[in-house]
């Protein structure tokens, strides 16, 4: 093997329980976003964009859809066959004395210490699939080398009233951390962490296997490792990153997120041909707007048939829209169809759902509706409906709300 | 369908098509948003399980091999059979007008020697409609044929494109009477230039060829050939498009605004297979006015389209206002500007306010690589 | 998905305890064989061969080497990214509740049904990686349909006197199974299983389900579910197979099967380019013969430098042989480095072996110098030396006839 | 090497190579047992990093074609950059003898403008060597020069292939003060045919000879420049094979006996990389006598060979005496055969009993795809 710069580890084994019924079938990296994405696309694109090369891909909740998705790589220019690197997938191991799940972030990369090794590198980049952002991770590990740092945490500004809901780095004025407390109540900064790190590898080798016979630790990069490294008096750095930067953890931020990037008139870069976000692109033909409709600040797909009217939504590829329906402030997934005369507003319709005629879906939150469901004519479904669960058909439909009214 | 091999001939008559065949061979023409010709026919067959494919082309061959690589999203990238692009004779001299030119095939005579297959299945790279072959097979296995041809019923040419026709005289049971290149007769039916043969017999055809020195397949041979062999024609009974000039790429392009032929040709028996792209979804915005309208991945439309075919990348400034136009990848339009009945090839600027006007029988045709407007 | 006819679940997890040395590292199915294959290369090569596009490898002890090596299947027409099926490893999987090796070899394609269920097969072929022969299976199919079987297994006939070390059919005139006897002491017959199953696709659900819940079962197929189909008077039909074939289970029968390769002057095909056995090929230069040599009898590989006598032997590539050496019924690995003067005899040299000049290896019986052992100068190793470990050099050196002799 | 690209030039000379280049380029033409000239040029550039590739080719394309795929075994198969196919300007029409034809380059501008890299490396396709490229690249910046040549110092041409040659004159600090095509003259050292310069620096001089119409790099341009810009000569030290005609072909595979040359370009800096096939070992038999012969896999010899290469596939029957002969792949020698100083290509049976003498100097080159002897 080649010897290499820098690695990346991406972290894609996260259940993403509070996103419920869209993580029912697959991790939460695999979750769809974006009209052709899936969220994994924006970690799997910054490491082509930022010349990294070869990736170990830790998978471990429902990796089916997550390993079909990723196949050799070669979306990504990481060919799994290719000499240099390439992606491989790192799924919990079986020996012949069984296997056990990863217990934490730090114990998947600790258990893969082996696969690094090959490669030798000087840096480990450890990054998650969770996230929305692009990010060029050359210009940070330029920082770390500049500052001579042992780790790098990237970190982000959220606002004030939010910190309190992130880990948040306290730094000197050289950038340098002096303290990371997780989700304070009484935020001393703003600066986020973003759960991407840049490790020497002596160092992140040392640590995890430090980590690893700690009978009090979860095996946690944020809980556990990083602080062990700052009570150990390591220089850990704070590179400070601009741009956009969400973790797609909730519903309502998954829908918010979508909102953002529909907003952002180049997040999905349509003007610059060198910084691609990079998806497994599938064989879908161009789709048809009939006359007579309205679109208007939306994202469309190929292979959508739309002949209604669509305000401020995304449509995933191959979503039906019949005649007369309204779809506003919306993310209708791949393989949807939607009947005549349905309005949509503010839902998450689930991939191959099929809605009947005049219905009405949404209420006041956000309305989910699960992959595959199917809808009758003239079903109202939505918060104000859902507690009713008039017919057969509403099964599974946003549950997600009537959990959390 | 394992014992077919396909041949996809070189179309010589580049000329009918302007400025599209200036920089690319006919099978690389652009069609449908983001498709290319040769894709149809190269969906048709692998789609039936064919598997071994040549392709024949000339110099202008850059555009195709960029657009085909090893053959990858047909499922073509295999050890055993693949693709093969063979090199026409003479370069693919547009000067020679054959229409189906036996010699580009007699110069690869070791590559359809050295096939495994039983038949062959021969056929123009632009003809656009998505057919089951499997049942052209077993219509000719059934009638016991030397060769069978697919034909159409109903197709319609436009004006200009008559006297580029095969119109085959077919009797009741199917079979083919006369072949007659360029000239319609009463109750002929029409030649879409897919032909099945046994490949010993063809073999066998070249080898006369050779020693005649007569090379037009069917301009030649076959009107001579029909009456000694059992040539069957195949009716084809759904849409077709025979793209065989800028008229008529403009004419069936336009035809996909028909959802229903959007759907018979890409929601049909078999899926079109094309080069895959990264791109953004296409986004439309608060000020943009879209009626019937075909569009695909990277567009930004912030103006007003109608009837319209939109490929790749293509942006369309607020104000602008398109009309039964098709734009290829990345054309940029500035506000204001108003086109219609435009084919505007890819890379193209056109500023602010210009205004381009054709018509449905003789579109405006815009090369590529151009600025338009503004700087003078 | 498509609908198939046929797919294949090839048993690769074999530990191959009997093979030793050549297996510390790798499982049976990744021992190199004949030159330049593997042994899963010949199953691998015959599905291709045999039309089969579908195949499911289950793989278990140490799969490093086997899954790097088969990879995304190209080199056998089996991408793994082909819409058609392809080559899809199947490990031993984890879950949220931990993971365990799969417990006999119909329980490994038990733990796998959904994978099948997938494609929805009308036959399912069970092939096993361990084999070395060449077989079209479609022609065991078509008898399989011809005899409306519910399952065909296919026999090969054996010497009579090791009839009583296989799993041996008694066939009624029509070719149908009545009695399967593992490893008879009177053997009735001398048709001999090899491995080889063709199984009606709901047939094979069925008793797998029935053998998975069988508390005394050892979830074999030979062993449990097809004596059970026979006390269920299923239609057991056996596939008589006219060819070579070999279980190289033993360092004995590798030899041996080494050799027998080396001398049938076509089983590696080198005359049908419509038979290939492929193999994923290594990016090695044409082999090199010195002046003054004499190569008889003998396989070489690319990458080869020739500067002594070759007898009788396989050389894998990149071998380097030294001047005034003679190599005599043996097989040297990969990479193995031969120093000048060095006389080998029927030997098995693991790959990057280095021997030092004027080394003497080989005695009675088969040596085996395990993969990266550096011998040196005039090391004496084989089984009349063996048992005076003189050097530290030899740790390593044919501990197989150190424990068999 | 990230910011290099390359251009594997289009070599024109085929008639150099008598029967050798009659149905493949100069690029495709087979070498050392396993490889094709291209090899050499586009790994030690993939070995250096580089990843956008353009190759020039005529419409013998099929087999180089067949041979690249999409790049994959030198790692170019991307979606960023990777291998580019780009025809030649008038079909690499063969009358034109332009030794390195910019405007080849200048019919696929749009190729080099919309590439990203600051330098592009120029290079022919019958180079045989193993070089870092990364040296050059260094030495070019630290020399601050505006276009660097390897050169050789001590590489010494076959008579007939000196007026092929490129002479260099170099100045101590390896300035280049003056280029002579075709006249050597004293203390001259030789052109690689490797030329490094900024992307933006060939784009310009495009352009310039563009409006003289003056295309020739080596002929024309660089004997002119040579007074205006900063040129030098960076001295490649290690094996060199320059196979400007058929001789030098079978002198420079000759060369690969040297287990010297064996090394150094087979086991040396980077790997040389080459299209992947299958095939068993070499089979040597009980009657062989073999010395100082360069196989590789699925060979079968039974036959006495001697001083000889052979590539994939051949078969040398029981009696046959084979010396300073190369064999291309798929060639078998019947009983009893006598070769010396032949060179074979592909697909050629000879059949029991010939004999073909040639000499080092004059090998016999033997047409593809035949039957010698037997039947007659």
């Amino acid at each position: 093997m080649k010897k290499k710069e820098c690695i990346a580890m991406l972290l894609a084994g996260g259940q993403g329980s509070r996103l419920r019924l869209l993580t029912k079938n697959l991790a939460k990296p695999a979750v769809p976003f974006g009209g052709k994405y899936r969220i994994i696309d924006f970690s799997m694109s910054n490491c082509l964009n930022s010349g990294i090369d070869t990736v170990g891909v830790l998978t471990q909740y429902k990796p089916q859809v997550l390993n079909a998705y990723i196949g050799v790589g070669s979306a990504w220019d990481l060919q799994c066959y290719s000499k240099e690197g390439g992606v491989t997938i790192l799924p919990p191991y079986v020996s012949e004395d069984g296997g056990e799940w990863y217990q934490g972030t730090a114990d998947s990369v600790y258990q893969n210490l082996k696969f690094i090794e090959q490669y030798n590198p000087e840096y480990v980049l450890i990054i998650s699939g969770d996230h929305v952002y692009k990010m060029d991770y050359s210009l940070m590990l330029q920082e770390h080398k500049e500052n001579n740092a042992d780790v790098t945490i990237s970190v982000v500004e959220v606002a004030w009233e939010e910190a309190s809901r992130f880990g948040i780095m306290n730094t000197d004025k050289n950038g340098f951390i002096e303290e990371f407390v997780e989700k304070p109540a009484q935020p001393k900064s703003n600066l986020a962490s973003m759960g991407v790190y840049i490790f020497n590898w002596p160092i992140l080798k040392k640590y995890l296997e430090k980590d690893a016979v700690d009978p009090e630790s979860e095996h946690d990069f944020g809980k556990n490792v990083i602080p062990l490294m700052l009570r150990e008096k390591l220089k850990l750095y704070a590179y400070a990153f601009q741009g956009y930067w969400r973790d797609v953890g909730t519903v309502e931020s998954y829908w918010e997120a979508s909102m953002d990037i529909l907003d952002d008139y180049d997040f999905l870069n349509y003007f610059d041909d060198n910084w691609n976000i990079y998806s497994a692109p599938l064989m879908q033909p161009p789709h048809y707007i009939a006359p007579g409709v309205n679109i208007k600040r939306s994202l469309i797909s190929d292979g959508c048939y739309v002949n209604g009217e669509i305000e401020h939504s995304i449509l995933f590829p191959a979503v039906f829209v019949d005649k007369g329906s309204l779809i506003k402030d919306s993310i209708i997934m791949h393989g949807a169809q939607i009947g005549s005369g349905v309005k949509i507003e503010k839902a998450i319709i689930g991939e191959n759902v099929v809605i009947g005629k005049n219905s009405v879906i949404g209420g006041d939150g956000i309305t989910v509706i699960e992959d595959k469901q199917k809808l009758k004519e003239n079903s109202q479904v939505g918060r104000l409906y859902r507690l009713k669960r008039v017919d057969k058909q509403a099964e599974g439909v946003s549950r997600y709300l009537a959990e959390s009214p | 369908m394992r014992n077919v091999m396909g041949i996809i001939h070189h179309i010589k008559d580049e000329a009918a098509f302007r400025e599209i065949t200036k920089y690319r061979c006919v099978a690389a023409i652009p069609f449908g948003g983001k498709y290319r010709l040769v894709d149809f026919p190269l969906s048709n067959m692998t789609n039936a399980g064919i598997s071994n494919i040549g392709i024949i082309t000339s110099l202008k061959m850059r555009s195709l091999i960029d657009h085909l690589g090893t053959g990858k999203e047909w499922g073509l990238d295999r050890k055993r059979d693949g693709l093969f692009i063979l090199p026409a004779a003479s370069g693919g001299n547009e000067k020679n007008r054959r229409r189906l030119d036996l010699e580009d095939i007699y110069v690869n005579l070791d590559y359809l020697e050295n096939s495994q297959q039983e038949y062959v299945l021969l056929t123009g790279s632009n003809i656009v409609c998505n057919l089951d072959l499997t049942k052209v097979l077993a219509f000719h296995r059934q009638k016991n044929a030397d060769l069978t041809v697919v034909c159409s019923e109903d197709y319609q040419f436009l004006p200009q494109d008559v006297a580029r026709g095969v119109y085959l005289q077919k009797e009741k049971e199917g079979r083919i009477s006369a072949v007659s290149p360029g000239k319609p007769h009463k109750n002929s039916v029409i030649s879409m230039d897919m032909y099945l043969l046994k490949r010993s017999f063809l073999l066998q055809l070249l080898e006369e060829c050779a020693s005649l020195a007569k090379w037009d397949f069917v301009g030649e041979v076959l009107p001579v050939k029909v009456k000694k062999i059992k040539m069957y024609g195949y009716v084809h009974q759904g849409y077709l498009g025979l793209v065989n000039s800028w008229q008529s790429l403009y004419k069936h392009q336009m035809e996909l605004l028909n959802p229903e032929v959007w759907r018979e040709l890409f929601w049909g028996k078999g899926l079109i297979h094309t080069k895959l792209k990264d791109g953004p979804p296409a986004r439309y915005y608060e000020t943009s006015e879209i009626k019937n309208v075909f569009a695909t991945s990277g567009c930004l439309i912030e103006g007003n389209v109608k009837n319209s075919i939109l490929f790749r990348k293509v942006k369309v400034g607020r104000g602008a206002v398109i009309h039964n136009s098709i734009l290829l990848p990345k054309v940029e339009i500035g506000e204001d500007v108003v086109l219609d009945g435009v084919i505007i090839d890819k890379n193209v600027q056109i500023k602010k306010g210009m205004q381009l006007i054709g018509n449905n029988e003789n579109p405006v045709i815009i090369e590529k690589n151009q600025e338009i407007g503004g700087g003078f």
